[in-house]
């Protein structure tokens, strides 16, 4: 999320694509409603189906599953020619004036420097035009044909709204009347939000669904400001955490790179890392990267990092490979290639696509070793639970574990939510049993192989014999030393080059400013520096004041970065610092310095006049209309069709799909074409529980006690099914047997001219907890990942459907 | 007690606080009253603050155990409701948040390490040392045997791929920290979390 | 228990005596339902069952959201779903939270036999008190709203109770406190109608020209209220009534019927006694006796 | 007044059982049913034990009383059938009420307002019975729907009064009509009692319509 979730209640538009907020986050839903009454808001939701969200909404309009760029390009095109944008906005703000160089070209689905072999791109024509010293070349008056907006114009003038209702099945006259809905928040000082989800990442074109409406929102000028942003609703409590601490095979703690393997030294590593400015005077905290991985090295090694061993660079693993995500880690599995596998809190044999391929993955393990508060299906893939799991026990050689965790309830620490808080969390009570904390229980492996090493020896240990471990209690580390050591200390004094001030060695920083590239100081994630101070817990506190009731409650817990509550809000005012609603100012220029309700996303006393852009983790400092290399399926988003996708793209039809999005080559063969497999899929979470948890919950499991689908009305007619009846419903990689849910709410739609059906399929039963048992919708969705992120398609693939009878018991 | 439309809607819908409501029908009466009414089961339990474990709006809640954590006594929770305090959800929860309790005492909640050998056919009860010991065990001889110091090249490397680590999404950010830590340091990179689904 | 020494009480079931009224200056408590805010998520149902400790059966998929299927002894609150397409052809997903109304004038109340099993406190809220409740089913009977369910294992009668043990301490109801869009609000009754007021406002401004509130007249008003988008037809809500009233043959039951009965019964009874004072024993008399033997014998003996 | 040698039995040892459970059942629904009627009677609940054995010993009394009552129709039907003495017994009920038998035109077995009972009661204890049937919540509560059971209700409430007045006629006539109890405890009455009140009765006896043994020299 840029914004809070209070902010909500600030935006003038709310639009609910790609996501179904009251559905899956129905307590910062409500700032939607507050927005509705407070501040007059239109709700607006495009969704294949008429969801929770859809129930309170002012407007809808359906959509086919997949289709959101088709849309939102529309959307661009509208924008665009009805000249509904803020002008002074996306000319100040946006890279709309940068000229692009010759060699970038779009033709027939494939932009320039397309590799058909690898399936990916050479990005290297996808840049600026530069001038001699190394800016990019604009044009302010926007004639130049090779200016990112008139690129842009060219690309999306194909999306015409009859186009947009061809591929989407959307009725023109509805998507016409939310153009104009969302070109009215073009104004400086009307804002539209846009919250999503799931609905959007999970596609093989997932990054840039959210891509185009982060353009729209650039070029609306809702970026930035109260009311507006981008506000992508995070699943889990800590997922956003567990993201900024780097726990994805590429990162480390602060979104720093783990280094690869053709980055042979630090130096190399850091060369690629260096920050250099597209547009003149332009800043960024990016230019302290070598502050920060030091800072890191420092916190996790100690005086085992020096300057003399590069900061014991050499001890982080190198990657050879981009990433290795999870679908990679069961393709690995499936091919002999990983032979343990410890998941912490974590169910992928509900969670990941092709349930089939991923228990023939665990199958093959040697160990696997579960860590969570409940019973697992992971922790009993191998065990027969008939049609639900068919596992045949004795064939399996896996070692399985199964230990028991302590719960939220039942711990002190830190979480961080959808809004960047850190938010401190005590314990209640002594966990169930002999169930132990996570943290003790990754101490006691670590002290065992650290002890196995010291006495046996064995394949290079140096990190882990080094391993910084001064917790009080070395075998069960309290959380407050933990949190310390992320935020950071100083390792001698440091003085202020400014002001002179003097951190003491041995204290707490207060920021990653203080944060030093010669040793001086450690920080095991930058980003959290300034969490926990001299001045105690800045997690724990409890202020929730709320100057103006504008929705930041700045003292409330604490936000990374340095307690800034919403991101680019310099974009909030005009170039000349006056905000453009002045109704709902966030900071502002009192001519001196940057003052307001919120932390400067900004040098604090940077002058307008200066001319630094706002959007200041960019190189240019603009927000990105063209993408330049960021996007690995093209700088411009483009529809694509979903791998299975009912129809061939109407745009391309030689390149239906993303050309570049993750397939390997079994999960290919495990596609299904529309002859067999007629109807569109779109899996989904139901708001009585969270994905495979609470049906372990009695309430939850009476709220929503059985596995079924929603199918539409004219459907059901045509193959007989009841209201509530059994059906089965198949896909290329399996079947599911479960409850028919026949509703208005899913109609079909013309794509095409032709009827497409869509069938929902909510993911929440698996065959261990309380609800009644269920194969898991995860039996029948396909193994590919969107091509920037990996994340798989679970929003739209193909499936049959029939009647049938209930399941052997 | 004059209230502005604004003020009105914070008291009652969303922070009500509790003070407003003794003019409400119980007030000097509300104790005799509350011999006929079911007694209210808070009124000695601890309170304690916590955050939702499950999604990410992270709303605010109030644990209520009982037992005043006298050394003779178990905190057992009993009950669990939204924080009015907390500024996103304002005493609020969703139909999983306000049934937490039963997630805390969950049948299925696991007790005791669990274990189930090769072709095994049921889990059986071990101790923690026995399973942390022989985890260790398996993990060193795989990473003994795969490990990999320095790539074709020459390029030191030191990576580990042969055992992969899934880290949770509701765990906190310390022990996320040092999960981080305990894997990296093992040269782990088939490492990743749920961001994705 | 629930006697009267609280002074709180308005009403009370099968009492004949006028309750205590010198507690006359609280304010009566509602609850407000705002349908158009309201998304379906079965929060209120959750909080619900987490307060009053109530677990019903883990039913089945039945083609509807509504879970459980029906309100039960352990089910005093149930979303409803009702997917309706208006005039336009357009579809609106019309969710309800049903549960008591908490009548001004509540059947259940005036149905009840057990004196004292129902009870009106002076706010507004009525609730039963499970000690005196004799499992007859006359609350079922008597409730327009069709809301009492009778337990099959301990044969009381339940239904929501407003959380008045919560409100008894200055809080407000479970289900108040976790709906997350804010559309079940608690305040006196005066506020609610007011705020009420405000949202049907707005709600006309957004379009629906039969925005209103649903505080039924025929009941005395109730203390759980709607803001409903069509006012006009609330039956579209899963079968809310038109015109909530208590049944007239209820009315009759339990109105007119009941003295004109004791007074029938009591007629007949004084009408014996008096006449037994009047007129007197009718004895056999010694003549009848002889009369009598004489009538044996005389055809006896003809044969 | 000298004792009568004679006796004549009025009602069998069968007779008097069943017609006293019935009468059992009867005042104990009376009681139970009354305390549920109506709050100024809710102090009967007590004699049961509380409200709840109350409610629910009701009904199964109910059916008892319904079982009970059968066996009295089976025995007294026939001689509660209609005939022509009944109209005209009951034009003279100026003289039956003011005891002056004289004027009363002599009657069998069982005099019109006796019938009358009888069949009132027949009437209304099945009414009673299925009504009862409908409201009966413990098993028969999800059966019917609650406008119907609202209907029952009502219908039940109604038909147990006028049972309970018919029966205060029938207890008050008892009474009054001296001896009369007695024909229904030691089963009874005197030829004169035979004489004054069912005269026709006495004349079937003494011609021996209903055979030698109901009349036997008093023990």
């Amino acid at each position: 999320m840029t914004n809070t979730w209070q902010d909500i209640k600030n935006a003038n538009l709310v639009i609910v694509m790609g996501g179904n907020a009251a559905e899956a986050h129905p307590c910062g839903f409500k700032w939607v409603i507050e927005a509705k009454i407070e501040n007059g808001a239109k709700l607006v939701v495009v969704d294949p189906r008429f969801t929770r969200t859809a129930s309170v909404a002012d407007y809808y309009a359906p959509i086919r599953p997949g289709t959101d760029i088709a849309f939102l390009n529309g959307l661009i095109r509208y924008l665009l020619e009805k000249d509904a944008i803020q002008h002074e906005y996306v000319r100040a703000y946006t890279n709309a004036g940068l000229i692009v160089k010759d060699g970038f070209a779009f033709n027939e689905g494939l932009f320039s420097g397309y590799n058909e072999e690898k399936h990916s791109y050479d990005k290297s024509s996808w840049d600026y035009e530069f001038d001699q010293d190394g800016f990019a070349k604009s044009d302010d008056t926007w004639q130049n044909p090779r200016c990112v907006i008139n690129l842009l114009k060219e690309h999306v003038s194909r999306y015409t709204p009859d186009m947009v209702s061809r591929i989407c099945g959307t009725p023109q006259d509805k998507y016409l009347h939310i153009c104009e809905l969302v070109a009215a928040t073009a104004a400086p000082d009307k804002a539209m939000t846009s919250l999503f989800a799931l609905g959007w990442t999970q596609h093989s074109v997932g990054a840039q669904n959210i891509r185009t409406m982060a353009m729209i929102q650039l070029l609306l000028g809702n970026i930035g400001v109260a009311g507006g942003g981008m506000n992508a609703l995070r699943g889990h409590s800590n997922i956003q955490g567990l993201t900024d601490i780097g726990l994805l095979s590429n990162l480390m703690p602060g979104y720093l790179n783990l280094p690869n393997e053709k980055e042979t030294s630090f130096d190399e590593y850091m060369k690629t890392k260096l920050y250099k400015p597209l547009r003149p005077g332009q800043t960024s905290y990016w230019q302290n990267y070598r502050k920060f991985v030091v800072s890191l090295q420092k916190a996790i090694y100690g005086d085992a990092a020096t300057q003399d061993n590069n900061w014991a660079y050499d001890w982080l693993p190198k990657l050879d490979v981009p990433l290795y995500d999870i679908i990679k880690a069961f393709e690995m599995m499936n091919s002999g290639q990983i032979n343990g596998y410890i998941c912490q809190g974590f169910n992928p044999l509900q969670a990941f696509p092709d349930r089939g391929k991923i228990r023939r993955g665990l199958s093959k393990l040697k160990f696997l070793v579960t860590m969570d508060p409940l019973d697992t299906e992971t922790s009993r893939f191998w065990q027969d639970f008939g049609p639900q799991n068919p596992a045949k026990s004795a064939e399996i050689q896996t070692e399985v574990f199964q230990l028991p965790t302590t719960c939220f309830a039942e711990e002190n620490g830190s979480l961080v939510n959808s809004a960047r808080w850190l938010q401190w969390h005590w314990k209640a009570a002594d966990g169930p049993g002999q169930a132990m904390s996570d943290i003790w229980i990754m101490t006691g492996l670590f002290h065992r192989l650290r002890d196995l090493y010291r006495k046996e020896g064995g394949a290079f240990a140096d990190p882990l014999l080094n391993l910084t471990w001064k917790y009080t209690d070395p075998n069960n580390p309290d959380p407050e030393e933990l949190s310390k050591e992320m935020n950071g200390r100083a390792l001698a004094d440091l003085t202020d080059a400014t002001s002179g001030a003097v951190t003491k060695g041995g204290t707490l920083l207060d920021g990653f400013a203080q944060l030093r590239d010669d040793g001086t100081t450690a920080s095991g994630c930058w980003i959290f520096a300034g969490s926990f101070t001299e001045k105690g817990n800045q997690m724990a506190r409890r202020d929730a004041t709320d100057p103006r009731e504008q929705g930041i409650a700045p003292n409330w817990a604490w936000a990374w970065p340095a307690n800034r509550r919403i991101l680019y809000n310099r974009a909030s005012a005009d170039p000349d610092g006056k905000p453009w609603n002045p109704a709902k100012p966030i900071i502002s220029w009192n001519g001196m310095r940057w003052v307001g309700i919120d932390v400067p996303d900004y040098g604090p006393t940077v002058k307008p006049s200066d001319g630094v852009g706002p959007f200041i983790m960019n190189a240019e400092g603009l927000g990105r209309l063209f993408a330049r290399d960021q996007m690995a399926d093209g700088p411009f988003p483009e529809h694509y069709e979903p791998m299975e996708s009912p129809a061939a793209n109407v745009l391309h039809p030689k390149v239906s799909a993303n050309p570049v999005a993750r397939v390997f080559s079994d999960d290919r063969a495990a596609f299904g074409t529309p002859e067999h497999f007629p109807y569109v899929a779109t899996t989904y979470r139901l708001t009585e529980h969270f994905h495979y948890w609470t049906k372990h919950a009695l309430i939850n499991a009476i709220l929503q006690p059985e596995e079924f689908i929603e199918i539409g009305e004219v459907l059901a007619k045509e193959k007989g099914i009841e209201q509530g009846g059994w059906v089965k419903v198949s896909s290329k990689r399996g079947e599911v047997v479960c409850k028919a849910y026949v509703t208005k709410r899913i109609k079909p739609l013309a794509v095409d001219g032709k009827p497409t059906h869509v069938i929902g399929v909510p993911i929440h039963w698996g065959f261990t907890g309380q609800a009644r048992k269920g194969y898991g919708a995860n039996t029948l969705t396909p193994s590919v990942g969107d091509a920037n992120t990996q994340t798989p398609e679970f929003k739209a693939f193909l499936v049959n459907v029939e009647k049938t009878t209930a399941p052997a018991a | 007690m004059a209230l502005t439309r604004r003020e009105f809607i914070k008291f009652t819908g969303l922070g009500l606080a509790a003070s407003s409501l003794g003019v409400l029908g119980f007030g000097a009466s509300g104790e005799a009253q509350a011999a006929a009414v079911r007694p209210f089961k808070l009124t000695h339990a601890t309170e304690t603050r916590n955050t939702c474990t499950y999604c990410s709006v992270a709303c605010g809640i109030l644990i209520y155990s009982m037992g005043d954590r006298a050394k003779n006594a178990r905190s057992n929770i009993i009950h669990i409701e939204g924080d009015p305090d907390h500024p996103v959800n304002r005493g609020t929860l969703c139909p999983k948040g306000s049934a937490l309790l039963d997630i805390v005492h969950a049948p299925t909640r696991l007790k005791a390490p669990r274990y189930r050998p090769p072709g095994g056919t049921e889990f059986k009860e071990v101790s923690w040392d026995f399973a942390l010991d022989r985890i260790a065990r398996l993990m060193k001889d795989d990473r003994d045997k795969h490990f990999m110091t320095q790539n074709a090249a020459g390029t030191t490397v030191n990576r580990w791929t042969s055992t992969g680590m899934l880290a949770a999404s509701a765990s906190s950010n310390e022990t996320a920290y040092l999960t981080w830590k305990v894997a990296r340091s093992l040269g782990m990179v088939v490492f990743d979390n749920q961001a994705r689904v | 228990m629930s006697d009267l020494q609280s002074q709180d009480y308005i009403r009370r079931s099968a009492s004949t005596m006028t309750p205590p009224s010198a507690r006359n200056h609280e304010e009566e408590v509602a609850k407000l339902i705002d349908v158009s805010r309201c998304i379906g998520c079965k929060a209120c149902q959750s909080a619900c069952m987490e307060w009053n400790d109530l677990r019903p059966e883990i039913g089945h998929f039945e083609g509807s959201y509504q879970n459980p299927a029906d309100l039960g002894p352990s089910v005093w609150t149930l979303m409803k779903f009702a997917e309706y397409e208006n005039e336009q052809g357009n579809l609106e997903w019309l969710i309800r939270k049903d549960g008591c109304m908490h009548c001004e004038d509540p059947g259940c109340l005036k149905a009840c036999p057990a004196r004292g099993a129902i009870v009106q406190y002076a706010n507004g809220i009525v609730d039963f008190i499970s000690d005196k409740c004799i499992g007859c089913g006359y609350c079922v009977k008597g409730c327009p709203f069709d809301i009492p369910r009778i337990s099959k294992t301990d044969h009381k009668s339940y239904k929501c109770t407003l959380c008045s043990d919560r409100v008894s301490v200055g809080l407000e109801p479970a289900c108040v406190k976790a709906c997350p869009t804010g559309a079940i609000m608690f305040g006196s009754k005066t506020d609610m109608k007011h705020w009420a007021g405000e949202r049907i406002d707005e709600l006309k401004s957004r379009g629906f020209d039969k925005a209103g509130l649903y505080d039924p007249q025929e009941v005395g008003g109730t203390h759980v209220m709607y803001v409903l988008h069509h006012a006009d037809k609330p039956s579209l809500y899963s079968g809310l009534p038109d015109k909530p009233r208590i049944s007239p043959v209820v009315s009759a039951w339990k109105g007119v019927i009941k003295p004109l009965a004791l007074i029938g019964i009591g007629l007949a009874a004084l009408a014996g006694f008096f006449h037994s004072v009047t007129v007197g024993p009718n004895e056999v008399t010694e003549e009848d006796e002889v009369e009598g033997e004489r009538a044996l014998r005389e055809k006896e003996n003809t044969p | 007044m000298s004792r009568p040698k004679t006796v004549i039995i009025r009602y069998t040892a069968l007779n008097r059982v069943n017609h006293w459970i019935t009468a059992i059942c009867f005042v104990l629904l009376t009681l139970s049913g009354l305390a549920m009627f109506h709050p100024m009677l809710f102090f009967f609940s007590e004699l049961f034990g509380g409200g709840q054995w109350m409610r629910a010993a009701h009904p199964w009394i109910g059916i008892l009383l319904l079982l009970s009552y059968i066996g009295l129709i089976i025995q007294f039907w026939r001689e509660n059938l209609p005939n022509k003495d009944d109209a005209a017994w009951m034009d003279s009920m100026k003289y039956v009420v003011t005891n002056d038998e004289e004027h009363v035109p002599p009657v069998g077995r069982n005099n019109a307002g006796q019938k009358l009972v009888f069949w009132s009661m027949t009437l209304l204890i099945p009414v009673l019975f299925f009504s009862g049937i409908l409201m009966w919540e413990v098993y028969f509560g999800a059966a019917t729907s609650i406008p119907v059971q609202r209907v029952a209700v009502l219908i039940h409430s109604l038909a147990a009064i006028a049972a309970i007045i018919v029966w205060v006629v029938h207890v008050y006539a008892a009474i009054w009509i001296r001896n009369s109890v007695r024909a229904m405890t030691q089963g009874y009455v005197t030829p004169g009692w035979a004489w004054r009140h069912h005269r026709k009765w006495l004349w079937e006896l003494a011609s021996g319509q209903h055979g030698k043994n109901v009349i036997r020299k008093r023990p």
